[in-house]
C-alpha cells in the first residue's frame, strides 16, 4: 500500500558487499580491537622491561652490562627500612583519605541531595577541587599552611589557638596531606553518590514509608543496598588513585618530616631517578601492582564488577 | 507476497536449547501467531526472522531465499517490539521516516509517506513531537507507524500490546487484526496472552519448551487440543485437568467418574473438559458424574463460574448466570462425554477412542 | 557526530605532526629558576651571533637530575650540554654520562681553563676532585653565605656575628622576645637536599667531615659530628615552628618579611632582599661569611657547572659554545642577569660592585675561596638523602641527636661500602 | 484527636531543622570549597610582598597583574596552555573514540570462554598499573621512535590511563540503553555499525560527555608522565611550567598562582558547559557499575 511507488518492496535479499557483510560480522572484534591493541602496546612492553629489570642490577652507567640478581632486589625489599615507611605511610594515607572523604561524600549527598537536585550550577561549583591541576591544589594548600604567613595560623591565631607548623610537623603532615586529598576529591565521591541517588526508584521508599520504617532504617536498608555498585566503583577508583599519590607530597612536603609522608610513588621515583636504581626500583612498583591487583580483582569478584 | 519457511531450526544458547528442531511453513499473507509461556522460544524464533538471532543449525526462507547468514537489513522485514523501542531522542516524524531514511528515500518522498502513515494511525497532529511526550497508546501506534511506512515482506510483531491497559488493549487489538487485513502482509505475532492469539491469528502454532505443540486455526486449537500443554494453556477459566485412573474404560478421581473409553486401562491419566462442557445437575440424578460441595460461586455478568472441591483440587464449571447454589451446597455435576479429552499423564499426548 | 569527532581528530593529528620535535644544533638541560633563564639569554645572544641554534631545556629544579640521569644512562642524544649543581659532578662523571674535557681543551691549544677562573671553581669541575681531567666549566658560583638583621642583632648584643654561638646567643634572646612571631634564626629543614646542605657548613665548622681523607671510614658519629650537631639542635630550638619543611624559599622569605633575624643562603636572595616589592628590609640585611664554630667557617660550594653529554652528537659545537659563554665576557653579562660569577676579574669588575645589588660580591668571593664541596661520591644522591632522612628526624625530634648521627653513620656506611 | 496534630507538628519542625542544617551545610561546603580556589586568585593579583602579610591580606589592596604579565607575557605559559589543550583534546579524542567502541563491544557481544569477562577485568586492571612504573619503559620506547618531547607521546602516554576508565564507563553506559533500539534499527535497515552511530551514540550523549570531562580533566591536570617526557616548551604542560616556578632558590608565588589560576578557568568552564550531563552522564553509568 505505502510504499508501492518505491521499488523497495520487491526481493532484497542480496546480503550486501562482501565488505559490509565482513565488517558486521567480525563487528565484536572490530571495535574492540583498537582499544586492546593500544593497550596490549602499553602495557605488555613495560611490564616485560619491568620483570627483566626486576631481576637485574642496572647500573647507571649505560655501558656496564646488566648484573643478572635473580630474586636479589626482592629479598631487598624485606630489609629496606625505607621501602617499609613508604609502605607504612601509604596504607595510612590510603585508609584514612579514602575513609574520609567517603563518609563526607556520602553524608553531604545524603543530607543534600533533596535540597541541590536543582541547582545544577552550585553543585556544578562544588564539583570545582577535583578538576583542579594537583600541583595548583599542592601550592595552594602550601600557601594556606605555611607556618609563617599561612591563613590556617593566622585563623588559629585569631582563636587564640596554638600556632602549627601543619605540613612541617611530624604528626600533622601526614594530616595535612590526608585534608587537601580530602578537599580535592570529596567531590568526586559526592558527584558519584548524587548520580547514584538520582537512579533511585522511588516505588520501595514509598512502600517502606508505608511499612513504618524510620529513615534511618530506610537509608540502612534501601538506600545503601542501591548504592552498593555506585559506592564500590567509587572506592575501587580513589583506593587506586590513593595508591599512587605523587604531586601533593612532592610538592608539599617532600616525603618529610621525618619521612612521615613518605609514599611509595615517591619512593620509587626516588630509587629509580635520584638513586639511579631501575632495577630495585621494578621490583618495588611490582610489589605495588601485585598488591593492586590482588587487591582490586578480590574486591571486583566480590562486588560483581566485571559483569 | 512472501512466506516463511522454518526447516528444522536450532537455536542454542550455550547449553540451553531455546528452539528445537522447528519446522513451519507460514503462507503468504497470513497472520500466525506464536502462543506460548515465558520462555518457550516464540520470541527468539521471530528474532531468528528478523535476523536478530542467528540459527545454530537449520534453514530459514523468506519465499525462496535462504535467510540465514543475511544482515537483518537486507531481510525487508518490519518489528514491532514489546518496549516499542521508538529512538527518544527523534521526534515521532523521525522515528516513522527512520527506515526511509536508512534506504536514503528523497525526502518530499519521505515527507509525503509519513504523512500518509501517520493520517492512518491518527498521529498526524503529533509527528513535531518526541515519545516522552506521547500515551502508551500513541507511541504503540508510532511503532506501528514505523513498521508500516515501508512495506515490507514480513511484519513481526513481540508482544506489542502487553504494555497497554486492558482497554486500550482490546481496541488495538481490532485495529491489528484490520490493518493487516488491510495491508495484506505476511505477520508473525508473538504473544503469551491466548486470547491474543485466538482473537488475531489465522493460524496459531501453540510452543513449549522450544517446540511446537500444536499448528492450527483458533478453532482447532480450541476444539481439539492435542496435548496436555494445549488443552491446559488455552482457554479461560483454562480447561479443567483432572489427574486419575482409567481401568476397564472408566476414568475415576475421588468419586469423579466418566465412561466411554473402550475398555483401556490407564494408570496416569489426566482427564481434560472445558468448564461450558461441565454442566450443574441435581444431587439426585442418576447419572450424574460427581457430587461435591461448592467451592466458591462467582458471577461474570454473562454466566457464573462454579468451583467445586474435588480431591485436593478444584474442577470449574460455567453454570448459568441465574445459578443460586451456595459454598458449601452439595452439587451434582454432569459433563458432556463428547467433549472430554483424555491424555497420558506419562507422555502428555491425548489418548483418542 | 562522530563523523564531527573524526575530523577533529584528524586535524588534532595534523597539527601535532606539524608539531613534531625540532631540535636546536646544541641542547642545553637547565633548571628553570635564575640560572637557567640567564644561560637561556646566553643561548639567544649565541645564536645571534654565530648562528647556531642553542635551545635551553627548562626542567623544574626537582627533576634537573633525573633528567639527566635518564638521558645519561639511556645513551639518548637529547642534551649536548648539562648544567649541573656541583655535587652531581661525580654521579655524571664516573657513570660515562660526561665527555672528558681534555683533548677538547688540547685541539683547541689550551692546557685547560684559564686562572682567572676563581681556584676553587676549577676545583669541582674536575672528577676525581682537584685532582682528574675536566669534566665541565664553572657558570654560576654560589656559595652559601650568612645573612643576619644587623640591627637587630646589636639590639640583642652581638654587633657582629663571628660564631655560632654568638648567633646562639642573638638568636635566643631575639626568639624569646618574639612572641612567637619573630625568630633569631631560620633555617632549610626539608627533608632531603634543603637539611642537609644548612647542616653541612655547621658541621665542618666544628672540624667534622662526612669521610676521613683517604675515604676509608665515614666520620659522621665523632665527637666533632656530635658537636655540630649540638649546635644545630640549639639553633632548631630558637626557629620558627615548621622549619622541618623549609626550603630556600621559606627562610629567605621570612628574612624578607622581616619575621626571621639570620640564616643561610644563597647569595641570590640578595637581589630580594633588595626588591621593595618583594621585601620589607630593604638595605636591612647583612652578609657575612659562614661563622666559625671550633674551626674557621666554611661555606659549602653551590655552583652550577657545564658538562657535555657524552651520547651528544654536537661535541664541538658544545664545547665552543661552553668556552664563550664562561669567557669574561659573558660571565659578567650573566652576572648583571643575576647569576653570581666564578671569575675573580669579575667579581672585582668596579662597574658592578659600585653597584648596590653586587655588594656582596666580596664577601661571596671570600666564601667561595673558603667553601668547602659536598663530598664527592658517585652515590652522594643516595648519600644526601639517608643523611637528610636522618636530620629531619633529629630536627623533627622523632629521633635523639646521637641516634641520628649513628643511624646516618650506618646508613652512608651502607650506601658507599664504607665500614 | 489530638495526637494527629501533635505528629503533624513535630514532623514539621523536624523538617524545617534539616531543612536548616542542609542550608547551613551549603554554605559551609561552599564556603571551604571555594576558598582555597579565592585564594590564589587573590594571590595572583597581590605583590610578592603582600602574598606574606601578616595579617593576611584578605582582599589584595594594591592589586597588580603584574605575575599574569610575567607568566604569560615574559613566560610562555600560552605556550604551555597551548600545549596541555591539544594534548588534553587529542588524549580525549582518541580515549572517548576507541573507548566508546570498545564499551559498545562489551556491552552489547558476546564472545566465546567468558572472554567479555576478562578483558573487561584486564582492560580496568591496565589503569591500576602506577604511572611511576611504566615511566622508564616508555621513555625508552620514546627515546628509540624519537617522540621524546613531542605531544604526540604524551597523547599516547595519557591514552594508556584514560582508555580503561573510558571503557569503562561507556561500557556500563551502555549496559543501561536498551538493546532493542539497536535492534529496532537493523530491522529498519540499519547495519550493527550504523545501529550504533545512529542510535546508540545520540543516546549516550550524556556518557560521552561525562567521559571526556573526566579524560580531559585527568590529561589537563597529569604532571608525573610529562615530567619525565616532556623537555622544552615545544611540549611541556601547565603543571610543568608551573611546578618549574619552584626554583632551587626561591619560589615564585605569585606566578604560581596566576598560572594555577588561569589552569583551572578553562576546565572549570567547560564543566559549566556541561554540567547538565555530569551527574546524568554518570547517573547511568556508576550505578550498574
Amino acid at each position: 500500500m505505502v510504499g508501492s511507488a518505491s521499488g523497495m518492496s520487491t526481493a532484497q535479499l542480496r546480503p550486501g558487499g562482501g565488505l559490509e557483510r565482513w565488517a558486521e560480522r567480525h563487528l565484536r572484534v572490530l571495535m574492540l580491537a583498537p582499544t586492546v591493541i593500544i593497550l596490549l602496546g602499553l602495557t605488555i612492553f613495560p611490564s616485560i622491561y619491568m620483570f627483566y629489570a626486576a631481576v637485574h642490577k642496572i647500573s647507571p652507567n649505560p655501558d656496564v652490562p646488566w648484573d643478572f640478581v635473580g630474586p636479589g632486589n626482592f629479598v631487598r625489599l624485606l630489609s629496606d627500612q625505607q621501602f617499609h615507611v613508604a609502605l607504612l605511610n601509604t596504607t595510612v594515607f590510603t585508609v584514612l583519605a579514602v575513609t574520609v572523604e567517603f563518609l563526607l561524600g556520602l553524608g553531604l549527598a545524603l543530607l543534600l541531595d533533596k535540597y541541590i537536585r536543582r541547582l545544577t550550577f552550585l553543585k556544578t561549583m562544588l564539583m570545582i577541587p577535583m578538576m583542579l591541576p594537583p600541583i595548583a591544589v599542592a601550592i595552594t594548600w602550601k600557601l594556606i599552611y605555611e607556618p609563617q604567613f599561612g591563613v590556617l595560623n593566622e585563623i588559629m591565631y585569631r582563636l587564640g589557638l596554638p600556632l602549627q607548623a601543619w605540613a612541617g610537623d611530624v604528626d600533622l603532615a601526614m594530616f595535612s596531606i590526608i585534608v587537601a586529598d580530602v578537599w580535592q576529591w570529596t567531590p568526586f565521591i559526592f558527584l558519584l553518590m548524587l548520580a547514584g541517588l538520582a537512579s533511585l526508584p522511588v516505588e520501595p521508599y514509598e512502600a517502606a514509608a508505608l511499612d513504618g520504617a524510620s529513615s534511618w532504617r530506610q537509608f540502612w536498608d534501601l538506600t545503601l543496598p542501591f548504592l552498593k555498585p555506585v559506592i564500590a566503583i567509587a572506592l575501587l577508583l580513589r583506593v587506586m588513585d590513593a595508591l599512587r599519590l605523587f604531586d601533593l607530597v612532592f610538592i608539599l612536603t617532600g616525603g618529610g618530616p621525618a619521612d612521615r609522608t613518605k609514599v611509595l610513588s615517591l619512593y620509587i621515583y626516588q630509587v629509580a631517578y635520584r638513586f639511579a636504581d631501575p632495577g630495585y626500583a621494578a621490583a618495588i612498583s611490582l610489589f605495588v601492582l601485585f598488591v593492586t591487583i590482588i587487591l582490586s580483582t578480590w574486591f571486583m569478584n566480590r562486588m560483581r564488577l566485571a559483569d | 507476497m512472501a512466506s516463511v519457511t522454518f526447516k528444522k531450526v536450532c537455536k542454542k544458547f550455550g547449553e540451553f536449547v531455546a528452539v528445537n528442531n522447528f519446522t513451519l511453513e507460514i503462507r503468504d499473507k497470513e497472520f500466525l501467531v506464536l502462543l506460548g509461556p515465558s520462555g518457550c522460544g516464540k520470541t527468539t524464533t521471530m528474532r531468528m526472522v528478523a535476523g536478530l538471532e542467528e540459527a545454530t543449525s537449520g534453514d530459514i526462507y523468506i519465499d525462496a531465499d535462504r535467510i540465514n547468514g543475511v544482515l537483518p537489513k537486507y531481510r525487508d522485514v518490519a518489528m514491532v517490539f514489546q518496549s516499542y523501542a521508538l529512538y527518544p531522542h527523534l521526534t515521532v516524524e523521525d522515528n516513522i521516516g527512520y527506515p526511509l531514511k536508512i534506504r536514503k528515500v528523497e525526502p518530499a518522498e519521505r515527507k509525503r509517506r509519513i504523512a500518509e502513515v501517520a493520517r492512518r494511525v491518527e498521529l498526524d497532529t503529533m509527528l513535531s513531537r518526541l515519545p516522552k511526550e506521547l500515551s502508551g497508546g500513541q507511541r504503540q501506534r508510532v511503532a506501528l507507524a514505523r513498521a508500516i511506512v515501508r512495506t515490507p515482506r514480513v511484519f513481526l510483531m513481540d508482544e506489542p500490546l502487553s504494555n497497554l491497559d486492558a482497554k486500550l488493549r482490546t481496541q488495538m487489538r481490532a485495529e491489528l487484526k484490520h490493518l493487516q487485513h488491510e495491508l495484506q502482509v505476511t505477520t508473525i505475532y508473538v504473544t503469551h496472552d491466548q486470547i491474543e492469539a485466538m482473537t488475531l491469528a489465522h493460524r496459531v502454532a501453540v510452543m513449549n519448551k522450544g517446540v511446537i505443540e500444536q499448528l492450527g486455526t483458533p478453532r482447532e486449537i480450541y476444539n481439539d487440543p492435542r496435548t496436555l500443554f494445549v488443552a491446559g494453556f488455552i482457554g479461560s477459566p483454562p480447561m479443567n485437568l483432572i489427574p486419575g485412573e482409567v481401568k476397564e474404560g472408566i476414568f475415576n478421581s475421588a468419586g469423579f467418574r466418566v465412561g466411554g473409553f473402550a475398555r483401556a486401562n490407564i494408570s496416569r491419566a489426566v482427564l481434560g473438559v472445558r468448564p461450558e462442557d461441565v454442566h450443574a445437575a441435581p444431587v439426585e440424578d442418576d447419572d450424574v458424574n460427581l457430587v461435591a460441595p461448592i467451592y466458591s460461586v462467582e458471577l461474570t455478568g454473562e454466566n457464573t463460574l462454579v468451583s467445586l472441591r474435588l480431591g485436593g483440587q478444584l474442577m470449574t464449571l460455567r453454570a448459568d448466570k441465574n445459578f443460586t447454589g451456595q459454598i458449601d451446597e452439595q452439587i451434582g455435576v454432569k459433563v458432556a462425554t463428547d467433549r472430554v479429552f483424555l491424555y497420558n499423564g506419562e507422555t502428555q499426548d491425548r489418548v483418542d477412542f | 557526530m562522530l563523523r564531527k569527532l573524526f575530523f577533529t581528530l584528524a586535524v588534532a593529528t595534523s597539527v601535532l605532526a606539524l608539531n613534531g620535535a625540532a631540535w636546536a644544533d646544541i641542547t642545553i638541560l637547565v633548571p628553570s629558576g635564575s640560572e637557567g633563564d640567564g644561560l637561556r639569554a646566553a643561548a639567544a645572544d649565541y645564536a645571534k651571533l654565530k648562528g647556531t641554534k642553542v635551545e635551553a631545556v627548562q626542567a623544574p629544579y626537582a627533576n634537573v637530575f633525573e633528567q639527566g640521569a635518564n638521558a645519561g644512562s639511556t645513551k639518548s642524544g637529547v642534551f649536548d650540554i648539562i648544567l649541573m649543581d656541583d655535587p652531581w659532578i661525580p654521579f655524571f662523571a664516573e657513570n660515562g654520562h660526561l665527555e672528558d674535557l681534555t683533548p677538547f681543551f688540547k685541539s683547541a691549544g689550551m692546557e685547560g681553563p684559564d686562572s682567572d677562573f676563581l681556584s676553587k671553581s676549577l676545583a669541582i669541575c674536575r672528577n676525581p676532585y682537584n685532582a682528574g681531567p675536566y669534566v665541565c666549566l664553572p657558570y654560576v658560583g654560589n656559595a652559601q653565605m650568612f645573612f643576619y638583621d644587623a640591627a637587630k642583632f646589636k639590639e640583642a648584643g652581638v654587633d657582629v656575628p663571628k660564631t655560632w654561638d654568638d648567633v646562639l646567643k642573638a638568636g635566643k634572646t631575639l626568639t624569646d622576645g618574639g612572641g612567637g612571631r619573630y625568630f633569631g634564626y631560620v633555617f632549610r629543614g626539608g627533608q632531603g637536599n634543603p637539611v642537609v646542605a644548612d647542616f653541612m657548613p655547621i658541621f665542618w665548622s666544628y672540624g667534622a667531615d662526612m669521610f676521613n681523607a683517604d675515604r676509608t671510614k665515614v666520620t659522621i658519629d665523632t665527637p666533632e659530628g656530635a658537636a655540630a650537631m649540638k649546635t644545630f639542635m640549639a639553633l632548631r630550638d630558637i626557629s620558627p615552628k615548621g622549619v622541618e619543611s623549609y626550603n630556600a624559599n621559606e627562610v629567605g622569605t621570612a628574612l624578607a618579611a622581616g619575621t626571621a633575624a639570620s640564616s643561610i643562603n644563597w647569595p641570590n636572595w640578595v637581589a630580594t632582599f633588595e626588591d621593595p616589592s618583594q621585601s620589607k628590609m630593604v638595605g636591612k640585611i647583612s652578609y657575612s661569611p659562614i661563622p666559625a664554630g671550633t674551626k674557621p667557617g666554611s661555606s659549602e660550594i653551590g655552583h652550577w657547572t657545564m658538562g657535555i653529554m657524552s651520547a651528544s652528537k654536537n661535541k664541538q659545537e658544545a664545547f665552543d659554545f661552553m668556552v664563550w659563554a664562561t669567557s669574561p665576557e659573558q660571565i659578567k653579562i650573566s652576572a648583571e642577569r643575576g647569576n653570581p660569577p666564578v671569575r675573580a676579574s669579575v667579581f672585582t669588575d668596579p662597574e658592578l660592585t659600585k653597584q648596590e645589588k653586587f655588594r656582596h660580591y666580596p664577601v661571596l668571593m671570600e666564601a667561595i675561596q673558603a667553601s668547602t664541596p659536598r663530598p664527592r661520591h658517585p652515590k652522594w644522591p643516595e648519600i644526601e638523602n639517608a643523611f637528610g632522612i636522618e636530620l629531619s628526624k633529629a630536627v623533627a625530634g622523632t629521633v635523639t641527636p646521637e641516634e641520628a648521627l649513628k643511624n646516618a653513620q650506618d646508613a652512608v656506611s651502607r650506601i658507599t661500602n664504607i665500614y | 484527636m489530638e495526637i494527629v496534630p501533635k505528629i503533624h507538628v513535630r514532623s514539621r519542625l523536624r523538617e524545617m531543622l534539616v531543612r536548616l542544617t542542609a542550608y547551613v551545610t551549603i554554605v559551609v561546603a561552599l564556603v571551604v570549597t571555594l576558598f582555597p580556589i579565592y585564594w590564589i586568585a587573590a594571590n595572583s593579583f597581590k605583590f610578592d610582598i603582600d602574598i606574606f602579610a601578616v595579617p593576611p591580606e584578605w582582599v589584595p589592596k594594591n592589586p597588580t597583574l603584574k605575575h599574569y604579565d610575567e607568566a604569560f607575557i615574559q613566560r610562555p605559559f600560552l605556550r604551555y596552555a597551548l600545549n596541555s589543550f591539544l594534548v588534553a583534546v587529542g588524549t580525549t579524542i582518541v580515549s572517548v573514540c576507541f573507548g566508546t567502541m570498545a564499551g559498545y563491544a562489551l556491552a552489547r557481544f558476546s564472545y566465546p570462554w567468558q572472554w567479555r569477562r576478562q578483558i573487561s577485568f584486564w582492560i580496568l586492571s591496565t589503569r591500576m598499573m602506577p604511572p611511576i612504573v611504566s615511566i622508564i619503559p616508555l621513555y625508552l620506547f620514546f627515546n628509540y621512535f624519537d617522540m621524546l618531547n613531542t605531544k604526540s607521546a604524551l597523547i599516547i602516554a595519557y591514552t594508556a590511563f584514560n582508555l580503561p576508565f573510558a571503557t569503562w564507563m561507556m561500557k556500563s553506559y551502555f549496559q543501561d540503553l536498551p538493546v532493542e533500539l539497536e535492534e529496532a534499527a537493523m530491522v529498519d535497515g540499519d547495519t550493527r555499525w550504523g545501529a550504533f552511530l545512529h542510535v546508540a551514540l545520540p543516546l549516550a550523549r550524556p556518557g560521552l560527555a561525562a567521559t571526556a570531562i573526566f579524560c580531559l580533566i585527568i590529561s589537563w591536570n597529569e604532571f608525573l608522565l610529562s615530567l619525565i617526557i616532556t623537555l622544552t616548551e615545544q611540549s611541556q604542560t601547565l603543571p610543568i611550567g608551573i611546578a618549574g616556578r619552584v626554583t632551587q632558590y626561591n619560589t615564585y608565588w605569585g606566578e604560581i598562582s596566576a598560572a594555577g589560576f588561569m589552569a583551572c578557568v578553562p576546565i572549570v568552564v567547560f564543566a559549566f558547559m556541561v554540567q547538565k550531563h555530569l551527574v546524568r552522564g554518570l547517573s547511568l553509568g556508576a550505578v550498574k557499575g
